[in-house]
């Protein structure tokens, strides 16, 4: 946190005094949390319907729910502002967290077109 | 807890309504919000509001809330004609609510008949034992009679049971400073420390009672506690940034030089002391000849 | 392998359909009743008590790193003493949780309640749908399948030349069961997102047994190893000011 | 918040009008026996324009995030709230003249 004068100031946080210590307000951490996992399911369910109505099959699916979540990702890392040290203490919490979790709303909303 | 931005639109709130510039039920909410002592100005807008019925039945169920505030802030500033009339429409609104029973007691409080609150406090714990509210005006009743070991036992007792009630802790620790009972008061800090370790103004405060109490590991634990508010406001708090000078010029005296201290953190206290002057330089510059001098005589 | 198959319409539109209808339906009504089912328990002053024992304790391992080792101590030795620490529970009097369970009445109707809302919806929906709309083949998933998913998929379908791709109303069932989750997530808000497989799960434990958490926290608290942060936070001051006078 | 949410509504009709069209139109190729490549141009062009609108929906709707650091300017603590449960009344508010015309006219 040494770097970190106030939230708008975004240069590198000097990794050997990173807070081994955490004094992070935990409750805005699940806040954020929260809102990425918001953005994600809706975002996967949208992708199932939009594979289903292009009717796409087998890994065509799949490849199109990994691109929608590869958009979610830029999409917050961009709402973010970058300075993503300022609400996440680190950087999967936005890329990777939560990938998967969509997949099934994904594949339900997916087949719905399909019947 | 008052945040740097909720005090800034608090106090952007309260000049607005000020210069009469409308919002004054906005500035009730975050006064009731973030909890602060305006009883003055929530009694004026809050009546200006209550007297006028277009605006209070646009409210809704607010206005009940609305109504307790005011009663709270009249009996503050000693109009208890206005409370009694708040609790008197409470009352009829809610007939049996304890909450209004509450009021009542707090208004006899305010009246000074301890006797007759004491019975209406006893009466409504008798149905709902565990009520922290009733237990904490009991505790403020005691304090108001002048009769602080009274206070001091009945918040043991009070903690005794409701153990993570961390007002209750802060309560205890302001009532030890102020008895200069400064050993018990560390303890209370502590305690505030570890339900809400984040909080910068607990270890400030924990600093300054370790500071009064002096001795050098005494001092040395304190300077930490300064350092640890710098870091929690980053750098921001002038209080941390004093007492960590204080600190180490009193770690100076009491060693008399053999001080392995500052192998841990050297620059801390000249880095403090530049800190300061920059901040006087913005914000006080007619004062920083005080400050250098001053710094100079702790040998900074 | 088999040719495409042409499912008739009004499969989807009097079984697939109707069914992930009914489910919504019942994952919101599940959440208003278990809104309405959250019964206040008049809190006894033992069960208060041992609540903010545990809070304390749990803060104090928490955030021991912030206090200093002497007074992190003392305290420890306050919480866990063989004769009178708070959290020590004297071998008798921990009775166990059945025990509890059944001297107290408002918490067995609770647990009951807490079925109620949970479990039966459940088993009634798979009784309706194994019922009504086994032995036929009910929808196609747009991915190819191993056959090994045929046992799953195709139940109540006793033809092996079927692609495994066609599959019988209950796994329609099961891919709703998962697939609403996220939808509920996002109507009914964050909290009840864990659908009824997990909470089933979660629900093993017979009600809230203070004895036993009183232990685990004492355990919890004597393999704490202290070490106090605030030396590190000096050097972090030092580079916060570093920063604010630069 | 308003805003967003009309977005998300939008675009979840695009989405559901295109679909709608996506089946009027394997309906025709069934009826003509032809294969279903994919939908026509105009349905892939609704498509990705409701895609869009929701993922700006995705992105506004659940809130914006808050900063996680003790030290920033919405998190940093300035002063602590009165302890109002302890409050007291006979303090020296008491010796001041109270202003006469405070009354609850009703």
């Amino acid at each position: 946190m040494a770097g970190q004068g106030n939230s708008s100031s975004s240069d590198k946080k000097s990794k050997e005094v990173m807070n081994d210590v955490s004094t992070f307000r935990a409750e805005n951490l699940q806040n954020n949390m929260k809102v990425v996992y918001y953005s994600r399911t809706f975002l996967s369910i949208i992708g199932g319907a939009i594979s289903g109505i292009l009717g796409l099959t087998g890994c065509m699916g799949f490849i199109l729910y990994f691109i929608v979540m590869a958009i979610t990702s830029i999409g917050l890392i961009a709402k973010a502002k970058f300075s993503l040290h300022s609400y996440f203490d680190c950087w999967n919490r936005i890329i990777l967290d939560g990938f998967l979790g969509g997949l099934m709303s994904f594949v339900l909303f997916w087949t719905y077109p399909f019947l | 807890m008052v945040s740097k931005t909720e005090e800034t639109q608090l106090n952007r709130l309260e000049n607005q309504v000020d210069n009469g510039g409308g919002g004054a039920w906005e500035y009730l909410c975050l006064v009731r919000k973030l909890k602060v002592r305006r009883s003055e100005k929530v009694l004026k807008y809050g009546l200006s509001i209550l007297n006028d019925p277009k605006k209070r039945s646009a409210l809704g169920p607010e206005e009940w809330t609305l109504y307790e505030q005011v009663a709270i802030a009249a009996m503050d500033c000693q109009c208890l004609n206005v409370a009694k009339d708040c609790i008197k429409a409470l009352l009829k609104k809610f007939p049996e609510s304890k909450r209004v029973g509450r009021l009542e007691g707090m208004l006899l409080e305010a009246k000074g008949l301890w006797a007759e609150a004491e019975k209406v406090y006893s009466s409504l714990l008798e149905d709902n034992p565990l009520d922290q509210v009733i237990h904490k005006r009991k505790v403020a009743m005691a304090k108001a009679q002048g009769n602080i070991s009274g206070a001091i036992e009945s918040l043991n007792k009070y903690l005794e049971i409701f153990m993570a009630d961390h007002d209750a802790w802060r309560e205890l620790a302001e009532i030890y400073v102020s008895l200069q009972m400064y050993k018990q008061a560390t303890f209370c800090y502590e305690e505030l420390i570890l339900s809400q370790p984040t909080v910068p103004l607990y270890h400030l405060a924990y600093a300054d009672v370790l500071y009064t109490l002096g001795g050098l590991e005494n001092l040395q634990t304190s300077k930490k506690y300064y350092a640890s508010t710098i870091d929690l406001t980053g750098g921001k708090n002038t209080r941390a940034l004093l007492g960590v000078c204080l600190c180490t010029s009193a770690i100076g005296q009491v060693s008399k030089g053999r001080n392995k201290e500052d192998k841990e953190s050297p620059e801390l206290q000249s880095l403090a002391a530049k800190a300061l002057e920059k901040e006087y330089r913005q914000k006080a510059d007619d004062k920083l000849g005080l400050l250098t001098s001053a710094l100079r005589s702790l040998k900074i | 392998m088999a040719e495409d198959l042409v499912l008739d319409t009004a499969i989807r539109d009097w079984v697939l359909i109707p069914l992930s209808v009914v489910m919504v339906l019942i994952g919101v009504l599940r959440y208003f009743v278990s809104k309405l089912m959250r019964s206040f328990q008049v809190p006894d002053l033992k069960i208060v008590k041992e609540g903010q024992v545990i809070v304390r304790a749990r803060n104090l391992r928490g955030a021991a790193n912030f206090i200093p080792p002497k007074s992190f101590r003392s305290r420890r030795v306050y919480f866990s003493n063989e004769e009178n620490g708070l959290l020590f529970v004297p071998k008798g009097q921990a009775q166990n949780a059945q025990a509890q369970m059944f001297s107290d009445p408002n918490m067995a109707m609770d647990m009951m309640k807490k079925n109620l809302s949970m479990i039966i919806p459940q088993t009634l929906t798979f009784a309706w749908v194994n019922f009504f709309f086994s032995g036929f083949v009910a929808a196609k998933i747009p991915f190819p399948l191993t056959q090994r998913f045929r046992s799953m998929l195709q139940n109540g379908i006793d033809l092996s030349t079927v692609d495994v791709s066609y599959v019988s109303s209950r796994s329609w069932y099961f891919l709703n069961l998962f697939g609403l989750r996220g939808l509920f997530s996002l109507i009914l808000g964050e909290e009840n997102a864990m659908d009824d497989t997990q909470r089933m799960m979660q629900m093993g434990g017979f009600g809230f047994d203070p004895s036993k958490s009183l232990s685990a926290e004492k355990d919890g608290l004597d393999i704490v190893q202290h070490d106090w942060a605030l030396p590190k936070f000096e050097h972090r001051a030092e580079a916060v000011l570093k920063k604010l006078v630069s | 918040m308003g805003l967003g949410f009309m977005v998300g509504v939008l675009g979840v009709l695009f989405l559901f009008h295109a679909a709608y069209s996506t089946i009027q139109y394997r309906g025709l190729l069934k009826i003509m026996e032809e294969e279903f490549s994919g939908p026509p141009m105009n349905v892939v062009l609704e498509l990705l324009l409701g895609f869009v609108f929701c993922i700006s929906a995705a992105l506004t709707v659940p809130g914006n995030f808050l900063s996680i650091h003790p030290d920033s300017e919405e998190n940093r603590i300035v002063s602590l709230s009165a302890n109002l449960d302890f409050m007291i009344f006979n303090h020296r508010a008491k010796a001041l003249p109270s202003e006469t015309d405070m009354k609850l006219k009703h």
